[in-house]
């Protein structure tokens, strides 16, 4: 590691970068390789913002996206209707989402004042991990470490829910890239490392692989 | 001579049969007691020692006499083997494989000389519980007599050195799961696919079919159309070598999956929108002397070693039936060449009275009078039904007089089904059809679809109700417990099934009562003069079969938190600690140089894991007011108060500084193990109590990595780092917080609080950036000094400063005033968690009280959790904290006193684990070091 | 709040006494005489293998009379306990075991019968130090084997926090003269060689806290000879006699009412565990309870590895192996209250784990049977003993986990009070008034502190 | 229910401290989704057979669908 110039932060992943080690906007990532049959992928570099409001609130209508489904923004953003009153925003590193704007536009941020519905808009870039499995086996993997079923009746692509992973509470995302089954798995940040490596040990018999 | 008997130069392995299951291309050889054995692929362990000519197993757990096969399934009794370092291996079930070695478990010293033995010649003097009513005298002598007993201890051996294996699990919603893949659970199977369920399907054995496995060429030839029937359907799952466990609340259900080729063994949790029930009929022994000679077998016994392993089970047999299927099994033996004696069909008056025999049947008794030799005798009395299912289903068997067995009793939920044998008999026909009745009513119930089905009926055949013979045998194979044993101690009043179980053991060995509990009801009946179905049953209990603790265990999934900085901390030899979910530098050498350089120099600490709630919301002060027992309502912007919280009771629950950020937004720390309890705790009072308030909270622990800075040069240090914050003092007072860039990182929260005593600056870093910040504040501060402290340090700076730990120096019943921290708690406040208890425990004077202690040796530190004691060695306080400060040169301590002796300058008395009583004085304050907190203000 | 205050309920009762006087002189002159129970011994067994005669019942099945002195409502180790010691030690003999089950059936056989007196506080000590001494003669009082094997028993230290409480225990133990000492990992495994002290474990084991007169013992047999001494006695156990209602007149328990009919008797004591606060309800005292199924399970038996009873309160498991060689464990009770004795899938799951990261090399031993019981849980986990606000109506419950262990001390104390209307000191902690006065007892420290 | 703490006296306090409804068969009880969207709401729950058989939001009296 050794001494860094000031003017050039650098901020680290909560799973170390596998090798070889590369720098992107400000981050230590991984520039590896996945296999392509099943891929772990971290995305902790995301921005991602967290949006405490009221179901059925100007705010939250705002923001356009029934509980427990997901839907991408024009601009890049993922928007993950997790919990009643919680929205987590997923947008490329280093961006800020419109969706952002628009709520600073109409008010909301640290809290209303004293009339209207109290709307929070929090930066949790920094709080959690951010990792993605894609492969036709993503789910077998899931299913041997979180009770949520996965089939395409109960949780299809476009769904989110929030429940334990490896006894972590997460958020999984059911998001396919060009058609291949791909989750998106959301949590603290101080368990990234561990759920990781349990993610890949269970993955161990579908030669799951790391990409960066 | 004994070796010889046991490899049986005269094979009794058969020719090639129709049903076989073994490849006889591919042999191989494996060890029994050290012997060298030969088996095909596809042979049980016990069926290539029986093939070999084998046919003792193993010892019985209280008379050790010799046992053979009975079943020949896994809940064979007598089959119990040590195989390598796994005890209690199911011989009969488990496969034999290339270069195995397999032990008997229960022989000493060897199986066909047994020590133990002895007690058959005692038998009749240590019938069932005989322990209870001797070894009483004298009682210090019961652990001799103790150790005695345990050298008969059944079961086999683990070693210390066993390597844990490889073991998984998996969660399953499938929409319908069939236990049992007999006819009816894979007719069931199938017809739930054709509806459109998904479908499990579980079958104990190692292939699909149940009885039809051994049957005849009629069976065979259905079994092949219902195996290509599940095999054509590919929504259909079919787990073989597996067996539910147990069905639980909301057709929760466990499967335990054996061979794999990942793993020893998975643990499937399924959730099922259906259960069908299949799991067949089990064959029951029946109860006569000399019932557990070895040569005594069931007939499905003698069917499955003839048919499925192409094994002769003996040479000249006598068949004692009550069934037709006795009467096959007959033909089969007639078939593989075995001499049939004689065949007593008790439908027609025939009687079995004993069986003879040293160490192996020899000859059988009949009801005529009439004496036979044999090697063999074949029981086929009747069926025991498997209900454990059933009963966790919520359903209460019922006893059919006319069957002479358990029935379901109508009482399951409408998402769980029963078919197959269990239900009733009839031809092949019928159990199909039901089973294809109900996999289709199980279906339509999964998916909400299609109209209620009429499932055809399934009556159960009438059957002689043949338990015991006019002798006495055998009830329990495991536990060696005889029909005379039961009847002796239900006549001594333990007359109830549930008392005789426990009296006698009956039921409470490996096969859990499988074979064992209708016999056991049905001797309890004639004791007692009542029928079987008032006498009723023992409740089967899960699992239905046993669970490897591994299996049970999985991968084992325990969470470790890790702070952005861990990293640094390893490389940097940081002693480890585990707190809670967090591991964390204890020190990194010498904590108390640690702690010598910050009150020196300047010190770094991760404390990452300090609770941090982000708190919006115009209604905040309201929620401190109420949380904490001190004042909230002036705050201003940019200033930091400590708080402390109680429960209702009154009693401390956790204790941090809040700082107000900005409008409407405040930002809570609480102690690292606190830090989730107090969240639940503020939603608790939010979504319950003060709905109208509007507060968010948001939990940011890992979302900032947190840094001390604490000791003289601190602000030296940060200075070099921060242009955008002055820190002047004047400009950034104690107690106070502001938001700015740290080596370049923005975004930054520096509050000027100190936990160690010390000018300190707790700086929040965005997590990603922790790592960077702490190495730029090292190689910024070198010439400074400055260096990493861990958490010994801090304990010893935060107890020379008097600061309390909640958890520590409180405990569970600890109240604020008992703490010692009067000054905080304002009565006068309208209201706030546990103010009633607190104005309750002001007016008393009793209690404890937390105080600094001094002890009078200044080099003696005593042992925390040392008792503070009066002259006569009540207990009036104990130590709660202790180290020795190296800055004041003096062991220093906090301990919980009687409130009499907490006035300042009182000596007490504190006995130390080592017995001695040594003197210490109660200090004025809790702060040994720096009272009037000069260094902080600095 | 001071003690003398809580002195004078008692006083006013020692002026009535519990029985009342004219209970008294019948019993002195009871019909009910003590029979000869045939004495237990080897040369009994030998005698009885030789002429195969038959051993009495162990005890008597009677008809339900109409009147008792006192009627006892759970026939478990607490109520035969308290049955046994009310006509051993004060000749009070016209006394009915009321179950609703067989003797045995509840917590009282389905316990993990694990015996310590290693408690937090000098009442708990003293109560159950007393209670293992009471252990320790029982076989011969009671001419029954109960096999109390004092193995030694074992209290994990996982962390510095549960360590200190380890200490704590130890000192406050040997302050009563009770034998506990803080143990360092290499003691322990040479005292349980299959245990893995290493530092690598997710949870170290830093040392223990050693309980030398702890052990097991066979809980049915405990209850049995009770039973069958009590009954010797004159005591009459009554089994599938279910108490559906208790009779009060002017705040006076005047009788019950049961499944096989009505009873008259002064004096009645609630000596469930599970139901205590639904049979308390009956009486209309209401009592701190919460109801927690606790649950258990045993594997198959293997040759003997494990001498210890070992507790580990951070992994939530106890575990000890029976003379039949079986693996008996225990958990903490479950998170949620239930009268629900179906045990669950997540119990064996969790213990799993946990007992294998005590013992890796375990791995291979299958579970065999689980089972769960019913716990009453108070608010400072100790027991609620003595009387209500009902005259005669006396509580012997809320034993949480700890009800077995606590039998033999709790019935002899509870027969004293009932026989003698006066609170015996060993119990006057566990009184139900120190609820409503804030006096509860400090085991809470202990559990707050975290084992 | 929390009294209000003007004037309570010790006995009523520590009722709501202590005295707990402990009830066999059905009852309404709340819980706290910790492992999921961290919100209080009611159950209706069978004691005896863990059976639930309606949750709904906390404070509203309606059943609410799936508690994720």
């Amino acid at each position: 590691m050794g001494n860094v110039p000031a003017s050039d932060p650098i901020a680290r992943l909560p799973i170390r970068p596998y090798e070889p080690v590369r720098r992107h906007r400000g981050w230590e990532v991984s520039g590896a390789r996945g296999t392509g049959v099943l891929d772990l992928v971290d995305l902790t570099p995301f921005a991602k913002m967290l949006i405490r409001a009221t179901p059925g609130s100007a705010f939250s209508r705002l923001l356009a996206c029934p509980l427990g489904r997901t839907r991408h923004d024009g601009d890049g953003t993922l928007v993950l209707h997790s919990g009643p009153d919680e929205w987590l925003l997923v947008a490329p590193a280093g961006t800020r989402p419109s969706i952002v704007e628009q709520l600073d536009a109409v008010g909301a941020g640290h809290g209303a004042g004293d009339e209207g519905e109290l709307t929070s808009v929090l930066d949790v870039t920094h709080g959690g991990f951010l990792v993605r499995l894609t492969g036709a086996d993503s789910n077998r993997v899931l299913e041997k470490l979180c009770a949520i079923d996965l089939s395409g009746r109960a949780t299809p692509n476009g769904s989110v829910f929030r429940s334990s992973v490896a006894r972590v509470v997460c958020e999984v995302a059911r998001d396919d890239v060009e058609g291949v089954r791909s989750y998106l798995v959301h949590g603290d940040r101080s368990v990234g490392q561990y759920l990781f490596n349990a993610m890949l040990d269970a993955g161990s018999e579908f030669s799951i692989g790391v990409a960066g | 001579m004994a070796r010889a008997r046991r490899t049986g130069t005269a094979s009794m392995r058969l020719g090639p049969q129709p049903g076989e299951v073994i490849d006889r291309n591919l042999a191989y050889s494996f060890t029994f007691n050290g012997a060298e054995c030969r088996g095909f692929e596809g042979d049980t362990i016990v069926s290539a020692l029986a093939a070999g000519g084998e046919r003792v197993f193993s010892r019985s757990f209280k008379y050790h006499r010799p046992r053979g096969l009975l079943t020949a399934t896994f809940h064979d009794p007598g089959c119990l083997l040590q195989v390598g370092d796994e005890p209690n291996v199911r011989a009969a079930h488990r496969k034999a494989t290339s270069g195995m070695v397999v032990r008997t478990q229960n022989a000493w010293p060897s199986l066909r000389f047994d020590m133990g033995a002895a007690n058959q010649l005692v038998g009749r003097f240590i019938g069932a519980g005989f322990y209870y009513k001797t070894f009483m005298k004298p009682q210090r002598l019961w652990p001799t007599y103790e150790k005695v007993l345990q050298r008969f201890a059944s079961g086999g051996r683990i070693a210390p050195g066993c390597v844990h294996g490889e073991y998984d699990k998996r969660y399953a919603h499938p929409d319908v799961l069939v236990a049992g893949g007999g006819p009816a659970g894979m007719a069931a199977a199938v017809a739930a696919a054709d509806v459109g369920a998904d479908v499990m399907l579980v079958e104990e054995e190692h292939e699909l079919g149940g009885h039809l496995r051994f049957g005849g060429v009629a069976d065979l030839r259905v079994l092949a159309e219902l195996r290509a029937a599940v095999r054509a359907r590919p929504s259909i799952e079919v787990l073989v070598d597996s067996a539910v466990t147990g069905r639980y609340e909301e057709n929760w259900i466990a499967v335990l999956q054996r061979g794999l080729p990942h793993v020893t063994e998975r643990l499937v949790k399924a959730r099922a929108k259906a259960l069908v029930v299949a799991p067949g009929l089990i064959e029951r022994p029946y109860v006569f002397a000399g019932n557990d000679l070895p040569g005594v077998v069931l007939s499905t016994a003698a069917r499955r070693l003839v048919n499925l392993y192409a094994v002769k089970p003996g040479q000249r047999a006598v068949v004692f039936t009550g069934n037709d299927d006795g009467l096959e099994a007959a033909e089969d033996l007639g078939r593989a060449g075995v001499e049939l004696a004689r065949v007593v069909d008790a439908r027609s008056g025939g009687e079995l009275i004993r069986a003879r025999g040293k160490g192996r049947v020899e000859s059988v008794e009949l009801g005529d009078g009439s004496k036979i030799g044999c090697d063999l005798l074949v029981t086929a009395v009747g069926w025991t039904a498997p209900t454990l299912l059933l009963n966790m289903a919520g359903d209460t068997p019922r006893y059919d007089e006319r069957a002479a067995r358990f029935v379901p009793g109508g009482g399951l939920p409408d998402d769980v089904l029963v078919t197959g044998g269990i239900v009733g008999d009839g031809p092949i026909e019928a159990l199909v059809a039901h089973g294809h009745a109900a996999g289709s009513a199980a279906g339509n119930r999964a998916l909400q679809t299609g109209e209620p089905l009429e499932i055809p009926l399934l009556e159960p055949a009438p059957h002689p109700a043949l338990f015991r013979a006019r002798t006495h045998g055998i009830v329990d194979y495991s536990e060696d417990v005889s029909s005379k044993d039961l009847i002796a101690a239900a006549r001594e009043g333990y007359d109830s099934v549930e008392l005789l179980k426990r009296y006698t053991t009956a039921t409470m060995g490996p096969s859990q009562g499988k074979l064992e509990t209708i016999n056991t009801v049905a001797v309890l009946a004639e004791a007692t003069g009542r029928t079987i179905a008032e006498t009723g049953t023992t409740v089967w209990r899960p699992p239905y079969v046993p669970i490897t603790l591994g299996a049970l265990a999985g991968r084992i999934l325990e969470p470790v938190r890790y702070s952005p900085i861990q990293p640094w901390h390893e490389a940097h030899g940081a002693k480890p600690i585990v707190a809670g979910q967090w591991i964390r530098p204890e020190h990194y050498g010498d904590p108390a140089a640690e702690v010598w350089n910050v009150r020196q120099n300047v010190g770094l600490i991760d404390v990452t894991p300090l609770g941090k709630l982000d708190l919006r919301g115009p209604d905040v002060p309201k929620l401190l007011n109420f949380l904490y027992v001190n004042k909230w309502s002036k705050l201003d912007v940019g200033s930091v108060r400590y708080g402390l919280m109680c429960s209702e009771d009154g009693v401390v629950m956790d204790d941090g500084v809040t700082g107000h950020l900005g409008p409407d937004h405040y930002f809570m720390s609480t102690t690292s193990s606190g830090a989730s309890a107090v969240q639940e705790w503020i939603e608790t009072w939010l979504q319950t109590t003060f709905t109208s308030w509007r507060v968010h909270v948001t939990s940011m622990v890992s979302a900032y990595a947190s840094i001390n800075v604490a000791g003289p040069r601190s602000r030296e240090l940060l200075a070099r780092l921060v242009d955008d914050v002055d820190l002047a003092p004047e400009a950034f007072a104690y107690m106070q917080v502001r938001t700015g860039t740290i080596a370049g990182v923005p975004g930054c929260h520096m509050w000027r609080i100190g936990f160690t005593g010390e000018l300190s600056f707790e700086v929040h870093v965005p997590a990603g950036y922790g790592l960077f910040v702490w190495e730029r504040l090292l190689s910024e501060g070198r010439d400074l000094g400055v260096g990493p402290f861990g958490l010994e340090a801090q304990r010893i700076m935060r107890l020379e400063k008097g600061h309390l730990i909640v958890g520590q120096d409180t405990d569970g019943v600890t109240q604020a005033f008992s703490a010692g921290l009067d000054l905080l708690v304002k009565l006068d406040k309208e209201d706030f968690a546990g103010k009633p208890e607190l104005a309750w425990e002001h007016a008393r004077e009793d209690g404890m009280r937390l105080v600094g202690l001094q002890p009078a040796d200044a080099n003696l530190v005593p042992p925390e959790a040392s008792q503070i004691v009066s002259g006569d060695n009540m207990i009036e306080g104990r130590i709660t904290s202790a180290r020795f400060s190296r800055t004041l040169g003096r062991s220093i301590c906090l301990a919980l006193v009687s409130a009499r002796l907490a006035e300042a300058g009182t000596s007490v008395a504190v006995k130390l684990p080592d017995g001695r009583r040594v003197p210490a004085t109660v200090t004025e304050h809790h702060a040994h070091l720096d009272p009037e907190g000069s260094r902080l203000r600095g | 709040m001071g003690r003398g205050e809580r002195g004078q309920p008692g006083d006013r009762r020692r002026a009535h006494g519990l029985l009342g006087a004219s209970v008294a002189t019948r019993t002195a002159s009871s019909p009910r005489s003590a029979r000869r129970p045939a004495r237990y011994s080897a040369l009994g067994l030998l005698r009885h293998g030789l002429t195969h005669e038959e051993w009495p019942r162990v005890w008597r099945s009677v008809d339900l009379e109409g009147t008792y002195d006192v009627v006892i409502i759970g026939a478990g180790v607490h109520g035969l306990a308290t049955a046994y010691y009310l006509a051993a030690n004060h000749g009070v003999r016209r006394v009915a075991v009321l179950d609703k089950g067989y003797v045995g059936g509840g917590g009282s056989g389905r316990n993990t019968a694990i015996l310590r007196s290693n408690y937090l506080t000098p009442e708990g000590v003293r109560f159950y130090a007393r209670s293992v001494h009471l252990y320790q003669n029982l076989a011969t009082d009671l001419n029954f084997n109960v096999m109390f094997a004092p193995r030694g028993h074992l209290t994990l230290a996982h962390n510095d926090g549960s360590l200190r409480t380890m200490r704590w225990r130890a000192e406050v133990n040997k302050l009563q003269g009770v034998d506990s000492e803080l143990i360092a990992p290499a003691e322990i495994k040479r005292l349980v060689p299959f245990m893995d002290v290493s530092e690598q474990t997710r949870y170290p084991i830093l040392g223990a806290l050693y309980h030398p007169p702890g052990g097991i013992i066979r809980h049915d047999a405990v209850n049995w000879g009770y039973a069958r001494a009590a009954d010797a006695l004159g005591v009459q156990i009554h089994q599938n006699t279910e108490v559906l209602g208790i009779r009060t007149e002017s705040g006076r328990v005047t009788g019950v009412s049961t499944s096989r009919g009505d009873v008259s008797t002064p004096v009645v004591l609630n000596c469930t565990a599970g139901w205590a606060s639904l049979v308390s309800e009956m009486a209309g005292v209401r009592l701190p309870i919460i109801t927690h199924p606790l649950q258990a399970a045993v594997t198959e038996p293997v040759k003997m590895f494990l001498g210890a009873v070992v507790v580990s309160g951070s992994l939530h498991v106890y575990v000890s192996q029976t003379d039949r060689g079986e693996l008996v464990f225990g958990a903490s009770t479950d998170p949620y209250a239930s009268y629900s004795m179906r045990g669950s899938l997540e119990f064996t799951e969790e213990l799993a784990s946990h007992v294998l990261e005590l013992m890796p090399s375990i791995s291979k031993l299958r579970v065999l049977r689980q089972w769960a019981g019913l716990c009453d849980i108070t608010p400072d986990f100790s027991p609620i003993m003595g009387v209500t606000e009902v005259k005669g109506f006396l509580v012997d419950v809320g034993w949480g986990t700890y009800g077995f262990k606590a039998g033999p001390a709790a019935g002899e104390a509870m027969a004293e009070l009932v026989a003698t209307g006066k609170l015996p000191k060993l119990i006057a902690a566990f009184d139900l008034a120190r609820f409503a006065e804030g006096r509860l007892a400090s085991e809470r420290g202990a559990a707050a502190v975290g084992h | 229910m929390r009294p209000p703490v003007a004037g309570v006296e010790p006995a009523e306090w520590r009722r709501y401290l202590y005295e707990k409804r402990n009830p066999a068969g059905w009852t309404t009880e709340t819980w706290y989704h910790a492992s999921g969207c961290r919100k209080f709401f009611h159950a209706e729950r069978h004691t005896v057979t863990n059976e639930v058989r309606s949750t709904r939001r906390f404070g509203s009296d309606h059943v609410a669908g799936e508690e994720t």
